[in-house]
């Protein structure tokens, strides 16, 4: 076992860790930046992904990654936070300790779940498959449980993290079309959904989920 | 269509494009008024087209044939058979009177309404005529649904009205039900075709199935439930008497005479010619079915005080009796007695064509008394044969023939029926033999009753003395009303007199469904009709009536110098005040509603001791209604609440869905 | 058709018409004497008759055809009926034109044609004449039916010919299920005939009346039609009886020689028939209304037992 | 060539409308670009139907007789769509419910969003089709807020969450294809479906089901899948109806076919009947939610829009029955809802706008009051709930007819279901389109030729499916996988 795939290995927990603190945080900001650093996990092992195999194109595949999720995204949402002022995500059903139970559960169950593929994959990093799926997991019940647009869309963010984690650890990195496709896909994605904002604000003059939704048929 | 197809269906063909041909002339009504008098009478010219192929057919053997239209690997499929034969004879007839009479009726009618009935009747007319010769599943079942369609259109076609809306849904919601028993009754049917046959839907292939005796039982449950809908089968008759009082009376007059009978044809068809011999079981619940449903029936119609209610509810009735007819024929050939079968099978057919023609009539004529007296409730009604005479006269012959009276044609298909119960001694079951004569005795009560009925509409309707004052504008209704309701007159007493022949007419199809001969003998050139030497002749009963009754009257004429003289009535020497004293509907059926209370629901308001202006209703309502469909349309209004539940309005619940579904399917996964 | 077949049809023919108010006379003479009065004489209903019919005819006002048709329709059916049953010969041309049920199908024709001109006037009296008739009427037949059958069953054909030569071929024991049939087809004819306990053909009592109900309008030739009518119909149902339930000594052969002593046996079992009518009549009450279904129920009842011996017991 | 143009006329015609979305002229650039996108289809269905299917841009675009049909569909139910926007949303524009740079807004993304569709129908790389479907997402849901009314507003967010979300799930499915393609076929050929389905055999199975369950949780979402389908009728109800038309009548097709493709890569072994049972699980699921959310429906265009879930339902039960039967049926069935539930939407936001509400216990006497609406309406909902002569009735029959073969069990929910959705819309519709009008009578709107022209194609395939349309389904049909 060499020594950068134990860092991936290292990297993949703090991934992991990263997903349970998103889970337990509550302040926009600090959930803006532990995005951030989600990011840089990301491009971090992706990059020494790319140095260990030594195939060019997923050094850009991280640098891609890292432009958009380290500095672009963040500053985003760092912007829109500010200009919608919203700080807090309210108190929400379920209080933390349980969330981390049932995260903690998830985990397991996913571990459990993406045992044959780790055992397929030949990548170096394969035992990073089932963290994957366990944040993939983890993200998924954060939008649940998130009653802020913001945060539910951070969370969803964090889930298209974990998808490309997983696409490093499982296979090696997609080719490079289909990257390029899906950072485009997720800025534009982003834009539309900032615009969205201020709309939603103007008729709404909140961005709580139970003043927006929650209309009869 | 494949050259050469053989007359019947040429004509039958020819029929069916004229009918369309009319059917889309009468959208330029509205703009080319002149035509409006020649559309109905195209319509009628139509149907005798179909009547003669349906002779032709009875005559002729059997003529298939394949059109090019269809889906991939099943075009539609004809097949002109002697029970095709029979029935397009029925449909034929009946639907030439009523196109005859709708000529006069819609000369009235304003022409957008005009033009709108002219389409959907000739279509209903075209696709009636196709369902009675589709040999494919596919095919049947679209000409059946564009009948059920077309004729929906007829009955809401006063649609201002919330009740008729109502109605109309009614009936279309049921009879897409049955279409839907129909459907997969053929379905269930194709998947027992041996292997390789994907699409084994032709009435052929389906017959060439060999289902375990099971899945033919449940083939036949499925086809009683999705005809007997059609039909009036109770519990699936609500519709019926919604539907037929509040659609215009011609079309009343066909769903009557006609579309009923269709539910019947699609019956023997399956029963008979689709599915292997039949179980004992399924002779006996047809025969429950139709015994019910023709006491309900005539229970409930000696209760209505509305005349085309009651009338509808006098279809269910004999829509009993041929269902009865069918299932007795059933368990005959469940046992092999394969000329009983026959016998039974000729009465119930003889009393289809019967119940065509004097509902018909009565129907028809219902209409002109509306027309004249814009009036459906009896309690309005009375007096109508010295405003109009005729129809008086002609409705009076439909009374007596519905009435099941000789010598007109009621009483040989009650006859035929009585027969054919007689036989049932030779089941070789006790309990059948011991238990299915009292079914004779249930048909006897029902033909009393009917006659209770028919008395109560004929007399309060046209005896006695007007009780409202406008009826005495009425008016004899126009000639071509009259025509029509003189055609189905005549064949009531046609086919009441010379039973021989019409019998002679029906023998092929029984024999053809049941393989046996039946045992009805003509005797004296077919004067006679005669099961194990009991014999019936109208011929004779008709001359020997006449000629004592003309000795009788020659005997007073003689005696007694001009005409008699009138007084006033004597009525036991009270005077005879107004004629709000005379007996109401309401009156009428009290002795019903007495005897038979178990059975009904009755609302009954008594007027009190000290009513301001006292008055006595009783309204009786189907017991079905509260007994079924109000529960089963409460059971769904609740399904319906519980999915609308289902729906999260908030997506985290839907996300929730989504993981909730991904961990239990990655769970699963093998 | 030979001749002889005409004769006997001419015959029986005049035999019902012109005995049938004598059989009435001779029940109201009986139950005179029943009841200890000396009677008017078995042909006082002759007498009435021809006084009827001498009168001048008047019909009421607002009477439709229907009302004058039907005296004659009621008197033509029961003449044809009672063409039909073989009473003293069994071999009777007009027996095939018709079988029991079209006999049961004649009466029903008559029953109706009398409602609707009971309806026709308008009167209440009348209409509710036409509704107690029909009510009667259509519990009557179904019980009637059964009754017809347990012969029918026992020859295999509802041709009454063919039913009473079986019987008559029997000898003298009535069948076990006749017996029931026998009781069955006593209360249904009471009822049938407007005789008590269901009528009481004596009074115009507007509340309990049935039938009479129905000739309140008429007058002069037009009632004696009906009451002549009625009277056939008795007799017509009575000739029924007998021939179900006393058959033997009924003439078989083709000749005419037999008819004499068939025709002597025939009155000697239609005066102990009447007789026994008077009898019953004499010692049973009359009916509510409400009570006629009931007692036409058990009629039925009698009825199907009848049947279903018939089926136990094998004849 | 021909291939590269159906893709890029409808991107061209995007940019243009950018430019001129908002001019008068708009409405008949868009008609035109989607009259050039239904003839490069026409020209490419000829030649896939003579030839055989063929690829383009090195096997990135590929045809065969099983895209071409949806292709088709696609084409032409836009171009009809966009004739109809013509005048509907003139009126819209006239009442005051957009402005122009909304309108500029609209043409362009109902050109992209037609865009996205044809190169997801068209593209044989599982990657593009992802990000096709992506791209759809995002521009639907533009196209949903259009109007900026709080109800649109929460339609738009639902749907973009919730697509999003679901496409990420099928992002997962994807890169786990790949994975199992990447040992048979190396990095680059690894995303191709042609050669995925070569190699199928030789994908491991283990990845595959676990593949396929992120797929069809993700691209069921966005063909509106029971449970997955909160989205729907929002987006239905608050778009402007042309989308709806669009997202009834192709956007939910595009996602069946991407579902049917990956079933088909499943190899024919034990493992292989799983995906099947995935699909007439969530096929009779969305059949019965979908027939029973029916009854309490107030609003026109959700009764409608329910009636897609129950009908999509029954399109993914048929492909999870498969066989040639069955595919056959569920692609004719595909066919017949995407033109009739288009009609269907056509009429509605006709009937709608005349009367100014969507409650339908506000709408009556459509008859009278515009005869040609009524009639427009009433034969869509009677095709619709699948009664003889139409198509749908046609499918319906031949899937029932399947399932009693391979399910048995099935039919009597199938058919409980179906009699439901019927008794549920007719009620409705009876009760709009008859009574007595409140107010006067109207000119017909000529938009609504398109709605009769769909129901008289609608007709034909009830009545007579022409050979070759018999002998093309039917191919398609053995593409689509055993």
């Amino acid at each position: 076992m060499t020594h950068p795939t134990r860092i991936i290995d290292l990297l993949a927990a703090l991934f992991l860790l990263v997903a349970f603190a998103m889970l337990s945080q509550r302040r926009l900001a600090n959930l803006i930046t532990l995005y951030a650093w989600q990011g840089t996990v990301l491009a971090l092992s992706i990059a020494i992904l790319a140095y260990e195999t030594g195939n060019t194109h997923l050094y850009a595949s991280a640098i891609l990654n890292g432009l958009l999720k380290i500095l672009a995204i963040p500053a985003l949402l760092r912007r829109l936070a500010r200009r919608l002022d919203v700080q807090w995500d309210r108190e929400s059903l379920v209080q933390i300790p349980t969330v981390m139970l049932i995260g903690l559960g998830l985990v397991i169950f996913a571990f459990n779940a993406a045992l044959p593929i780790a055992g397929l994959a030949h990548t170096v990093n394969h035992e990073t498959v089932g963290i994957a799926l366990a944040s993939v997991l983890l993200s998924l019940l954060m939008m649940i449980l998130r009653t802020a647009a913001l945060s539910q869309v951070i969370g969803f963010l964090a889930l298209e993290n974990s998808l490309i984690f997983a696409a490093t650890s499982v296979t090696g990195g997609m080719p490079m079309v289909i990257e390029f496709g899906v950072a485009l896909d997720v800025i534009v994605g982003v834009f539309i959904l900032g615009v969205f904002f201020f709309h939603i604000r103007e008729q709404f003059d909140s961005l709580d989920l139970d003043r927006i939704e929650g209309r009869e048929d | 269509m494949h050259t050469p197809i053989g007359l019947p269906w040429e004509l039958l063909l020819s029929a069916v494009v004229l009918w369309s041909v009319v059917a889309l002339a009468s959208l330029l009504i509205p703009h080319v008024p002149r035509m409006a008098p020649a559309i109905f009478p195209l319509g009628a010219l139509g149907a005798l087209l179909t009547a003669g192929a349906g002779v032709l057919a009875l005559r002729g053997p059997p003529i298939s044939t394949v059109s090019p239209l269809g889906l991939p690997g099943l075009p539609f499929h004809g097949r002109l058979d002697a029970l095709s034969g029979l029935f397009l004879l029925l449909f034929g007839v009946t639907a030439c009177a009523i196109s005859l009479d709708l000529a006069g009726y819609r000369a009235r009618e304003h022409y957008p309404v005009a033009s709108r009935i002219g389409l959907q009747y000739h279509i209903l007319l075209a696709s009636l005529a196709l369902v009675f010769v589709a040999a494919d599943a596919y095919s049947f079942l679209i000409a059946w649904e564009v009948m059920a369609l077309s004729s929906y259109f007829l009955v809401v076609t006063d649609h201002h009205t919330p009740v008729v809306r109502s109605a109309g849904f009614l009936y279309l919601l049921i009879a897409h039900v049955g279409a839907l028993a129909i459907l997969a009754a053929f379905a269930i049917l194709a998947a027992h075709a041996p292997a390789g046959a994907p699409l084994a839907l032709t009435f052929s292939a389906l017959r060439a199935t060999d289902p375990d005796p099971a899945v033919a039982g449940l083939v036949f449950i499925l086809a009683l439930i999705g005809f007997g809908a059609k039909a009036g089968l109770v519990p699936l008759h609500v519709w019926l008497p919604e539907a037929h009082p509040v659609a215009p009376s011609p079309i009343s007059a066909l769903l009557s005479s006609v579309l009923l009978k269709v539910g019947i044809y699609g019956l023997l068809r399956v029963a008979f010619t689709l599915l292997p011999a039949p179980a004992p079981w399924w002779g006996l619940i047809t025969l429950a079915a139709g015994l019910g449903t023709a006491l309900s029936g005539a229970l409930l119609s000696a209760v209505q005080s509305d005349m085309k209610r009651l009338l509808a509810y006098s279809s269910i009735e004999n829509i009993g009796l041929i269902v009865a007819g069918i299932g007795l024929a059933l368990l005959f050939s469940a046992y092999g007695l394969k000329a009983f079968a026959a016998l039974s099978l000729i009465a119930a057919l003889y009393h289809c064509l019967n119940h065509a023609f004097f509902k018909g009539l009565l129907f028809l004529g219902t209409g002109s008394v509306l027309h004249a007296t814009g009036e459906r409730n009896l309690g309005r009604l009375g007096g109508l044969i010295h405003r109009m005479p005729q129809t008086a006269f002609l409705m009076l012959i439909g009374t007596l023939a519905i009435a099941g009276v000789p010598p007109l044609n009621g009483f040989v298909s009650e006859w035929l029926t009585l027969q054919a119960f007689l036989k049932a001694t030779a089941l070789p079951r006790p309990y059948l033999a011991m238990g299915i004569p009292l079914g004779a005795a249930l048909t006897a009560l029902v033909a009393g009753l009917a006659g209770y009925v028919i008395v109560k509409f004929y007399g309060i309707v046209f005896l006695g003395r007007p009780r409202e004052a406008k009826l005495a504008q009425a008016v004899e209704s126009g000639p071509f009303e009259r025509a029509g309701l003189g055609l189905l007159a005549a064949l009531c007493v046609v086919t009441g007199l010379w039973p021989a022949g019409v019998i002679a007419l029906i023998r092929p199809a029984a024999q053809a469904l049941t393989g046996g001969e039946a045992p009805v003998t003509a005797g004296d050139h077919g004067a006679r009709i005669a099961v194990a030497h009991a014999g019936y002749a109208p011929p004779l009963l008709w001359l020997a009536l006449g000629i004592i009754a003309l000795v009788g009257v020659l005997v007073l004429r003689l005696r007694s110098s001009g005409p008699a003289r009138r007084a006033p009535p004597w009525n036991c020497g009270h005077p005879v005040a107004g004629a709000r004293l005379q007996d109401t509907a309401e009156g009428f059926g009290q002795p019903i509603r007495h005897i038979f209370a178990p059975f009904l629901d009755i609302k009954c308001r008594r007027p009190g001791l000290d009513d301001p202006e006292p008055r006595y209703e009783a309204a009786v309502n189907d017991r079905f209604w509260e007994g079924l469909y109000r529960p089963l349309a409460r059971g769904f209004e609740a399904v319906f609440a519980g999915a609308r539940v289902l729906r999260p309005r908030r997506i985290a619940i839907s996300l929730l869905y989504v993981l909730a579904m991904l961990v239990a399917l990655l769970a699963l996964t093998p | 058709m030979t001749i002889d077949l005409v004769i006997r049809q001419t015959l029986q023919i005049a035999l019902v018409v012109g005995a049938a108010p004598l059989l009435a006379g001779w029940i109201r003479q009986c139950r005179a004497w029943l009841a200890n009065r000396v009677g008017a004489g078995l042909l006082q209903p002759y007498r009435e008759l021809f006084k009827l019919l001498r009168k001048e005819p008047v019909v009421a006002c607002g009477a439709s055809w229907v009302f004058i048709a039907t005296p004659y329709i009621a008197f033509a059916t029961m003449a044809v009926a009672g063409a039909i049953v073989p009473m003293m010969t069994s071999r009777l041309p007009l027996a095939g034109a018709a079988d029991v049920v079209a006999l049961a199908g004649l009466f029903a024709l008559a029953r109706i044609f009398a409602a609707l001109a009971a309806m026709d006037l308008g009167t209440p009296f009348g209409s509710m004449g036409a509704r107690r008739t029909m009510l009667v009427g259509f519990l009557a037949e179904p019980a009637l039916l059964m009754v017809l059958f347990t012969p029918a069953l026992i020859s295999g054909s509802t041709s009454l010919a063919i039913i009473v030569r079986q019987l008559a071929r029997h000898g003298f024991i009535l069948y076990p299920s006749m017996a029931f049939a026998a009781a069955a087809f006593v209360m249904v004819a009471l009822a049938e005939n407007a005789r008590l306990p269901v009528d009481n053909p004596e009074t115009h009592l507007e509340l309990t009346m049935i039938h009479e109900a129905l000739n309140l309008e008429y007058s002069g030739p037009h009632l004696a039609l009906i009451e002549w009518a009625a009277a056939m119909k008795l007799f017509v149902y009575i000739g029924i009886g007998v021939a179900l339930f006393l058959p033997w000594g009924i003439a078989q052969g083709r000749g005419l020689a037999t008819l004499p002593v068939a025709c002597a046996l025939f009155a000697m079992k239609l005066a102990v028939g009447g007789a026994g009518l008077a009898l019953i009549e004499t010692l049973l009450a009359k009916l509510r209304l409400f009570r006629v279904p009931e007692f036409l129920g058990i009629a039925f009842l009698l009825a199907v037992l009848g049947l279903l011996v018939r089926y136990l017991v094998g004849h | 060539m021909t291939l590269l143009w159906i893709v890029l006329i409808p991107l061209i015609g995007a940019a243009i409308l950018g430019a001129v979305g908002h001019r008068n002229s708009g409405f008949s650039v868009n008609i035109a670009v989607s009259a050039a996108t239904l003839l490069a289809a026409g020209a490419m269905t000829v030649r896939v139907l003579r030839g055989g299917s063929f690829s383009a841009l090195d096997h990135e675009l590929f045809i065969d007789p099983l895209n071409v049909i949806l292709v088709d569909l696609t084409a032409l139910v836009a171009l009809s769509t966009s004739v109809f926007s013509r005048t509907y949303m003139r009126t819209e524009a006239r009442l005051g419910h957009l402005n122009a740079a909304r309108l500029r807004l609209y043409h362009a993304m109902y050109q992209l969003f037609i865009f996205t569709m044809l190169l997801a129908l068209t593209t044989n790389n599982i990657g593009i089709l992802w990000i096709a479907m992506e791209g759809a997402t995002l521009s639907t849901a533009l196209l949903i807020s259009l109007y900026r009314t709080p109800a649109s507003l929460e339609a738009a967010w639902k749907y973009f969450i919730l697509c999003g979300v679901g496409i990420a799930l099928a992002l997962l499915g994807t890169i786990l294809v790949y994975f199992a393609g990447h040992a048979a076929l190396g990095a680059h050929r690894a995303l191709l479906w042609t050669r995925l389905h070569g190699v199928k055999d030789e994908l491991d199975p283990a990845v595959m089901t676990v593949a396929f369950v992120f797929l069809i949780v993700g691209y069921g979402t966005k063909a509106g899948l029971v449970p997955f389908h909160n989205w729907l009728p929002d987006a239905h109800a608050e778009g402007p109806t042309p989308l709806s038309a669009t997202l009834s009548g192709l956007l939910l097709n595009v996602a069946l076919y991407a579902i049917v493709r990956f079933k088909a890569l499943a190899p024919d072994d034990a493992a292989s009947h799983w995906p099947g049972r995935l699909m007439m699980g969530f096929g009779l699921a969305s059949v019965l939610v979908g027939a029973f959310s029916l009854g309490g429906q107030r609003d026109l265009k959700r009764l409608f829009s329910y009636s897609s879930v129950e009908h999509m339902g029954l399109a993914t039960f048929a492909f999870g029955l498969g066989g040639p039967l069955a595919n056959f049926a569920a692609l004719l069935h595909m066919t017949g809802h995407s033109l009739t539930k288009s009609s269907a939407f056509f009429a509605s936001g006709q009937v709608a706008q005349t009367a100014g509400t969507k409650d339908m216990d506000r709408i009556t006497g459509v008859m009278d009051r515009a005869p040609a609406s009524g009639w427009a309406l009433m034969a869509s909902s009677l095709a619709i709930i699948g009664t003889p002569p139409f198509g749908v009735f046609a499918s319906e029959f031949l899937i029932l007819t399947a399932a009693l073969r391979k399910a048995p069990w099935t039919v009597p929910l199938l058919v409980l279901a179906l009699g439901v959705a019927f008794a549920t819309i007719f009620r409705r519709t009876q009760a709009m389109v008859f009574g007595t009008a409140d107010a006067a009578r109207t000119r017909t709107p000529p938009a609504l030729i398109v709605s009769f022209a769909h129901l008289a194609l609608v007709l034909v395939l009830g009545l007579a499916i022409p050979h070759v349309l018999a002998i093309w389904y039917a191919k398609a049909a053995r593409l689509a996988g055993p």
